[in-house]
């Protein structure tokens, strides 16, 4: 039917967007954007179909061709499937991608090479909506790589010497990070024949974890260090600090929403839809794993706190924040499990918020540093509105989604059988708190910067804040608000990631 | 049917050879359009050959009526039509281009000094075509050993067309190339001795019974050293980078990309068909499998220290050929229990297919910059991905079909020797295939990525030479057919994106008329 | 006929072997680019020879082979190999030649250093010395 | 028992082609060379193969050592040239692995020669029956243009090829195939008007008695070709002939012989098939043109060994 | 075939090829081209001729004979207009040499026509 078709289209949709982007001329800026949001608009109409087909009824649109030979003939096929946790991610990205592609025209009105970034913008989110809807590790490792690929010229964009290292830094972990997941999933096919994502963990995974637990946990070390690369677990994540150099649009929605998403959304998959919660608990690998979560949360925070400039602090809080999702999904507790997987949302909304105040800053007023925010209140009243919004829902405070997902990890934590996770995501709390208030206080509180000091002799007045900007900032801190308030509505993030732990559960 | 196939797998080795004949008689105008003529009419007869293939049956032709031991035979088995397929693709995309860019093909030499572009590449290209083709389909031994020469003269006369730089490396080509096809002859020949006859499944059934295998192991080693020096395995390589950097625009990417394939069709037809695998055998195997492990990370290596576009791209293929050796001890081994997934020798000829599609839009990508900036230094061809979008899009495709990342044929194989490296518990092979696609991916990225970026005018950092940082300027503005080349180029780009869909297709081709 | 004993041919294909192998050697080693030629010459008479020996056997095979398989003289298709042999020897030879001509010219020009003492090179209207 | 003149032919052998390979000087080589292909001739016409040591006689020896001949006279070495690559180190050590790994290999493919309990090939019989319906009386003849008439055309075609890469070599208009060669006596001239019409006569002949007897296209070609050079070295205006006639003559052998082929699928047969009754006419057309197209292939690399002007 | 006739024919061979040694010999010995071309024509094509009488005495079949004699007269002919070339251009050169240059055995002797006995004591 009809719906066997969507998840490919939606797929296709993104990258003929692209091709029809690529040989566009630089100045063709209208068609440019036109294309760009007309694109955007459908995914997110399409995925907004998708919801009640998939959730209420429990549908499993699915696409398959074969793609590699086995020894026996029949092929491993290139599957792509539509189930609940795939459908909440997708609809993540392309909401976000929406507008972050508003955000990103307006940013970079004027500027070089337009076409070709968002030729590779569109296709990079090609490659993440592919990921989301692969149906075995096969597709899983094909859009993982081409996430590499894609997201290299965004990283390298601006094309000076610094995007250029650390295009390169990033590209060495991406690969090697691309180089294990392949010898992970190679062994796993050979030991226990091609891997579909089934509810509950595939079948013939458990057998081998059955029949030779050592073997299994390696190739669960070797799935979830590749894997680890793109989550930025604690010592693979140097590449994220260092890819800040990229333009605005790039960090926020790559390391929101696209690249940092993809890995963790790799592990809850290994985890979930490979080996099963119950028998990756047998194996023992996942009190490790929670240890290296619990870990880089608190490392992340503790780096946040000493950065000076306002993206890098931010990059080492998504750090942190990215790992929360591997501590739920690891606390082997149906509640944890779903604060883990709402928590991939919500983060993704506040911190895509505070990436596009950190931009606006950066463009408005040329603030790079937090020290320069001093009166930004006064002086970008909405933005600053905005990004305290995003603060906060950081922190955890109750009206905003973050607190939900807190809330929801600590009950998980409470029930499981490590309670002193509990501990852990307190202190983090405390550190959100110590690394992002100040920034607040300086914001509305900072005293007026004195005339001679400052050359910028607009000293409290507003400064123009461009709406093509604002507006997507202003969205996203209304969504956090939003879905921090309704967060029991039927298909709200926080019920759809509930289904989702009682399918990995049952 | 069957009458228009067997019609076809001799048209496709006797039309090129006709029309490189009529082509030598014809003024430099009519020679293009011929040649581009019979580039598609040649690739249309691979059309019924590859479908009789899909569908499981192997087409011969009885060349004269002659039955085998004296006659010779045409087969056109699911080896052949794979490679058929893919030497077609690419040749027509290559002529189709050395059509609309004349310059490409060399340079010649009039009376008043040297001019761009060579006439004579017409009916040499055309006669290597033809000998390609022949090489693959052919079913005869020392038919095998005259096709592979025709192969090789005219590679060597297409390197010679650079002008007065590559006639150096075209000579030393030609000492490796010819010592090379003696050794093979004289192996054909020990195998003639001992079977009594020249065709390749009888010489098979013959040495099945014959107990005594050292002859046979002799003959083995024999052709696979002269056709190690004729794919330029490691000891035997250095002919390779000054030969295909030297070569014209357009030869390079017919060098890497289908020259080597004829000898690497031959070793397999070898290895696999004509002598059994006898337990001696395994040790020749280990060896090769070695020298490739040895191929990719020289090859490699090597490469990452290139500071010109051209050698980088040859040392690269260096380092895949050293793939194609790396799964031989899998081949042997699996050989024996035939329940293991014969995926090496699937393997293999994916890797190879996949080499073949991306080296040779790389190469003509590198060729094609070289052309229009008249140099090939990675410092100084900085920033000319702005003139050139589609070329250095090109260049990226083809540089993943050759890291090997997904949907691409080069991923496929990889994928395939990686599970028949885990069946037959060779981890070493794994721990390669790792470090040369990391590696493969670092040199290939020195290469292109400075093309990609341009930094801005007010970039602070100066060349170290005194050019100036924006791109240096191209000889004269693109003309509308160098604009077409340019999109040939990204076709072949594309292809091998595509062809990365047809892994499991060719799996099941390749099992047709296998031993 | 000839009394041709069967251990002639051996005799000759031990020497056909020798003079492959030391043309193949001497070819990878030398680095005179005629030299190297006539090395590669050399090793390919030396596969001819072997292939001649191998057609010789069946000339005058007293045994009862030769009798059912009636070959009166000496094998006729690996003759004809021989033969296409030859003449590829010529064409690979040929375009060896040419190319050391061109080199060496070519390499003339740019090392022209000793003007006049010696001979006077490339240039068809030399004195034929 | 080996009779003693094999064994002494067997060491003139050895002996010659030491002395083809060893020595410096690049004269000394070449009629090393030179001796060598006489030698191996004798060798073939003890193995009992006329037909071989008519073609080594006329193309291996006479054509072969005559380009080495004119190459080794018209570049004399260059600075540095002859010896083996010094290896900086150890000069006798590169010899010396040659010499041990060439002896090795020599010692273990003799062993395998006089072990291979060899078996006579099986087209001993076919090529009795088959070959009236090909209509040629001579084995090897039917063998080169019927039975594996493919291999025949695919190696004219090498050879052709050959030609048209020697020609790319040179300019394109081959100019300095008119360009006059160095002024000889006279007695040249006037012996070459002599011998000339006999060499295209034995040519000729040659190629005519191939169907009854040893000979054929390839030794016919080689003394045809050899006329051309004498007659190019002589003075004798062949300008017409290399301009006009040249490159048609070259192609028209392998195209033809790729036609004929064609009939045959034309009539359901497959290809290069001669039906019995008209076999002999297609054989024999092939055949002819065959040596117009050697005889121009071998004539055409003698003359692209000069140096256009632009390669000075 | 009588007893004297073998006799005879093994001792015209014999003699052919003492003139054959001969000719080598002067090659060898003598010091500028014109004597040595004096040598070989003289030696090498009498040596030819016995051998050929002695190998038609041999065979003792009279159409050999004949074919053995018009392959002397050829050879005769290729001989004598070779040598009378080589002359002809030694003497054109003669000028250019420069005197005082001793006739060294290094002055390459080339010769054409290749003589059908190995040459072992070749000048490098």
């Amino acid at each position: 039917m009809v719906n066997d078709l969507l998840p490919l289209i939606l797929v296709l949709l993104s990258v003929s967007v692209a091709v029809v982007i690529f040989p566009l001329p630089e100045q063709a800026a209208r068609l440019r954007s036109t294309v760009n949001i007309a694109g955007a608009v459908t995914k997110v109409v399409l995925v907004m179909l998708l919801v009640p087909v998939v959730v209420a009824e429990g549908a499993r649109p699915e696409f398959s061709i074969p793609f590699l030979p086995t020894g026996d003939g029949e092929a491993i096929p290139l599957v792509l499937r539509v189930d609940p946790l795939a459908l909440f991610f997708a609809g993540l990205s392309a909401l976000l991608w929406l507008l972050t592609t508003i955000y990103a025209i307006g940013y970079l009105k004027g500027k070089p090479n337009r076409s070709r970034f968002f030729g590779f913008f569109s296709l990079c989110v090609a490659a993440t909506v592919g990921l989301s809807f692969s149906g075995n590790l096969i597709t899983f490792l094909v859009f993982y790589e081409l996430l590499t690929l894609v997201t290299y010229p965004l990283v390298a964009h601006w094309g000076d010497e610094k995007s250029l290292q650390a295009a390169k830094l990033y590209m060495r972990y991406a690969l090697g990070g691309g180089v294990a997941v392949l010898i992970g999933v190679v062994w796993l096919t050979m030991e226990a024949g091609p891997v579909d994502f089934a509810e509950g963990g595939a079948a013939d995974v458990a057998e081998l974890a059955a029949t030779s637990p050592g073997l299994a946990a390696l190739i669960f070390v070797l799935l979830i260090g590749g894997l680890g690369v793109k989550s930025a677990l604690v010592p693979l994540h140097s590449w994220l600090p260092a890819a800040m150099v990229a333009p605005a649009p790039v960090s926020a929605l790559l390391h929101a929403v696209a690249v940092v998403k993809a890995g963790v959304f790799g592990i809850v998959r290994v985890v979930d839809d490979v080996y099963g919660i119950e028998v990756a608990w047998e194996l023992g690998v996942l009190t490790p794993l929670l240890v290296i979560a619990s870990f880089t949360v608190i490392y992340g925070s503790y780096q946040a706190l000493r950065q000076s400039e306002i993206k890098k602090r931010l990059a080492f809080s998504t750090v942190s924040q990215v790992s929360y999702v591997v501590l739920g999904v690891t606390m082997f507790s149906m509640a944890a499990t779903a604060g883990g997987v709402v928590h991939l949302v919500h983060q993704g909304i506040m911190k895509i918020t505070l990436f596009f105040c950190a931009g606006l800053f950066a463009e408005a007023m040329g603030a790079h540093k937090i020290s320069e925010l001093r009166g930004a209140g006064r002086r970008m009243p909405w933005t600053s509105v905005a990004f305290t919004i995003g603060a906060f829902g950081m922190i955890g405070l109750p009206p905003t989604a973050g607190f939900i997902s807190k809330w929801q990890l600590g009950l998980g934590a409470l029930e499981s059988p490590h309670p002193w996770v509990l501990a852990v995501l307190v202190v983090s709390s405390l550190l959100n708190a110590a690394y992002f208030l100040p920034v607040v206080w300086l914001i509305w509180f900072g005293e007026t910067p004195d005339p001679e000091t400052d050359d910028d002799a607009a000293g409290g007045t507003k400064v123009r804040e461009p709406a093509m900007l604002l507006v997507p900032a202003v969205c996203t801190a209304v969504i956090t608000v939003g879905v921090g308030v309704a967060a029991s509505l039927t298909f709200a993030p926080l019920e759809i990631a509930r289904f989702i732990a009682e399918g990995v559960f049952s | 049917m069957t009458e228009l196939v067997e019609f076809s797998l001799g048209a496709l080795v006797l039309l090129p050879l006709l029309a490189a004949a009529v082509v030598m008689l014809i003024g430099h105008t009519a020679r293009r359009v011929l040649g581009v003529v019979t580039a598609v009419v040649t690739a249309g007869f691979t059309v019924p050959v590859v479908a009789t293939v899909a569908d499981g049956d192997a087409p011969e032709l009885v060349l004269g009526g002659f039955t085998a031991p004296l006659g010779i035979t045409l087969r056109g088995d699911g080896l052949a039509a794979v490679f058929l397929a893919g030497t077609a693709l690419i040749a027509v995309v290559l002529t189709v281009f050395a059509a609309l860019v004349p310059a490409a093909t060399g340079e010649h030499l009039t009376p008043s000094g040297w001019r761009p572009g060579h006439p004579g590449f017409w009916p040499l290209w055309l006669g290597c075509w033809a000998g390609l083709n022949g090489v693959y389909v052919s079913g005869d031994l020392f038919n095998l050993y005259v096709g592979l020469e025709l192969v090789g003269l005219t590679a060597v006369a297409l390197v010679a067309l650079g002008g007065r730089k590559s006639w150096d490396p075209a000579l030393r080509y030609l000492f490796i190339a010819v010592l090379g096809s003696l050794l093979f002859l004289t192996g054909v020949g020990l195998l003639a001795a001992v079977t009594g006859t020249l065709d390749i499944a009888q010489a098979r059934a013959v040495l099945e019974e014959v107990e005594d295998p050292t002859a046979g192991l002799l003959a083995l080693s024999l052709m696979t050293v002269g056709l190690g020096m004729k794919i330029a395995l490691v000891p035997m390589h250095r002919w390779l980078v000054p030969a295909h950097s030297a070569a014209p625009a357009v030869v390079s990417p017919i060098l890497s990309g289908l020259v080597i394939k004829a000898g690497l069709v031959i070793l397999l037809r070898v290895w696999l068909w004509a002598v059994p695998l006898v337990a001696e055998a395994i040790w020749l195997a280990w060896l090769l499998g070695a020298l490739g492990a040895i191929a990719v990370l020289v090859g490699s290596v090597l490469a990452l220290r290139q500071d010109r576009l051209k050698p980088l791209v040859a040392y690269s293929t260096i380092a895949q050929i050293g793939y194609w050796f790396l799964a031989f001890p899998l081949l042997v081994t699996e050989h024996d229990d035939a329940g293991a997934a014969p995926g090496a020798y699937s393997a293999i000829v994916a890797l190879a297919v996949g080499h073949m599609v991306a080296k040779g839009g790389l190469f003509a990508a590198a060729g094609y910059l070289k052309l229009r900036f008249g140099t090939d230094e990675i410092a100084r061809l900085r920033g000319a991905g702005a003139q050139y979008p589609a070329l250095i899009l090109a260049m990226g495709a083809c540089a993943v079909g050759l890291i090997g990342l997904p949907v691409s044929l080069g991923f496929a194989g990889k994928w395939q020797l990686a599970t028949a490296a885990v069946g037959a518990q060779q981890w070493w092979v794994v721990v390669v295939i790792a470090a040369g696609t990391l590696l493969a991916a670092g040199y290939l990225l020195r290469g292109i990525a400075p093309l990609l970026l341009q930094a801005p005018q007010e970039s602070d950092h100066q060349l170290p030479d005194t050019g100036d940082e924006t791109a240096p300027a191209a000889a004269g503005s693109k003309t509308r057919a160098e604009g077409a080349g340019e999109l040939l180029i990204l076709l072949l780009g594309v292809a091998t994106i595509g062809t990365g869909f047809l892994g499991s297709w060719i799996y099941d081709l390749l099992g047709v008329g296998l031993w | 006929m000839l009394e041709l004993g069967f251990d002639a041919i051996t005799w000759y294909l031990v020497i056909s072997t020798a003079v492959l192998m030391f043309g193949m050697v001497r070819l990878l080693l030398v680095r005179d680019l005629v030299a190297r030629l006539v090395a590669l010459d050399v090793t390919g008479l030396g596969v001819l020879l072997m292939l001649v020996a191998l057609a010789a056997r069946s000339s005058d095979e007293t045994g009862a082979q030769a009798a059912e398989t009636g070959a009166a003289g000496p094998d006729a298709v690996l003759q004809a190999l021989v033969i296409t042999g030859l003449v590829i020897a010529v064409a690979f030879t040929g375009l060896g030649a040419v190319l050391i001509r061109r080199i060496e010219g070519a390499k003339d020009t740019e090392g022209s250093d000793s003007g006049e003492e010696s001979p006077s090179t490339a240039g068809e209207r030399d004195r034929d010395d | 028992m080996i009779s003693p003149v094999d064994l002494a032919l067997g060491a003139a052998v050895l002996l010659v082609a030491g002395l083809s390979l060893v020595p410096r000087s690049r004269l000394v080589v070449t009629m090393g060379f030179l001796a060598l292909g006489v030698l191996v001739t004798m060798v073939w016409l003890r193995l009992d193969s006329l037909d071989v040591a008519l073609a080594e006689a006329g193309i291996g020896t006479g054509l072969l050592s005559g380009l080495m001949v004119w190459l080794a006279v018209r570049s004399p070495e260059p600075p540095g040239a002859g010896g083996m690559e010094p290896s900086p180190r150890l000069p006798w050590l590169r010899p010396a692995v040659g010499v041990v790994c060439g002896a090795v290999l020599t010692v273990v493919t003799a062993a395998v020669w006089l072990r291979v309990e060899d078996r006579l090939p099986a087209w001993g019989g076919p090529v009795e029956e088959q070959l009236p319906d090909t209509g040629v009386e001579h084995g090897i003849t039917g063998v080169l243009l019927a039975f594996r008439a493919y291999d025949t055309l695919l190696e004219s075609a090498i050879l052709m090829l050959t030609a048209a890469a020697v020609m790319a070599l040179s300019s394109t208009n081959l100019h300095q195939a008119a360009a006059p060669m160095p002024p000889v006596p006279l007695a040249l001239p006037w012996a070459t008007r002599l011998l000339v019409p006999a060499l295209v006569l034995l040519g000729l002949w040659l190629l005519f008695a191939g169907s009854r007897d040893s000979g054929g296209a390839f030794q016919s070609g080689a003394v045809l070709a050899a006329a051309l050079i004498l007659m190019r070295t002589s003075h004798i205006d062949l300008r017409g002939l290399s301009t006009y006639l040249l490159r048609p003559a070259l192609v028209v052998g392998v195209v033809v012989f790729i036609l004929a082929g064609l009939v045959g699928p034309m009539l359901g047969l497959p290809w290069l098939s001669w039906d019995p009754d008209w076999a002999f006419a297609a054989v024999l057309t092939v055949e002819v043109l065959l040596t117009t197209g050697i005889a121009a292939g071998l004539y055409m690399l003698f003359l692209t060994l000069e140096n256009p002007e632009g390669v000075r | 075939m009588s007893l004297v006739a073998d006799i005879l024919a093994a001792l015209l061979i014999l003699a052919g090829t003492f003139f054959f040694t001969v000719g080598t010999l002067g090659l060898i010995r003598f010091p500028d081209v014109r004597s040595r071309l004096h040598a070989l024509t003289k030696a090498d094509n009498l040596g030819l001729g016995l051998v050929l009488a002695g190998a038609a005495l041999w065979l003792g079949d009279w159409a050999i004979a004949g074919l053995m004699l018009l392959c002397w007269i050829f050879a005769l002919a290729g001989a004598s207009v070779s040598a009378h070339v080589i002359a002809g251009l030694e003497a054109d050169h003669a000028s250019e040499r420069e005197p005082v240059h001793s006739v060294d055995p290094g002055e390459e002797q080339k010769n054409q026509e290749s003589t059908t006995t190995p040459r072992e004591g070749d000048q490098p």
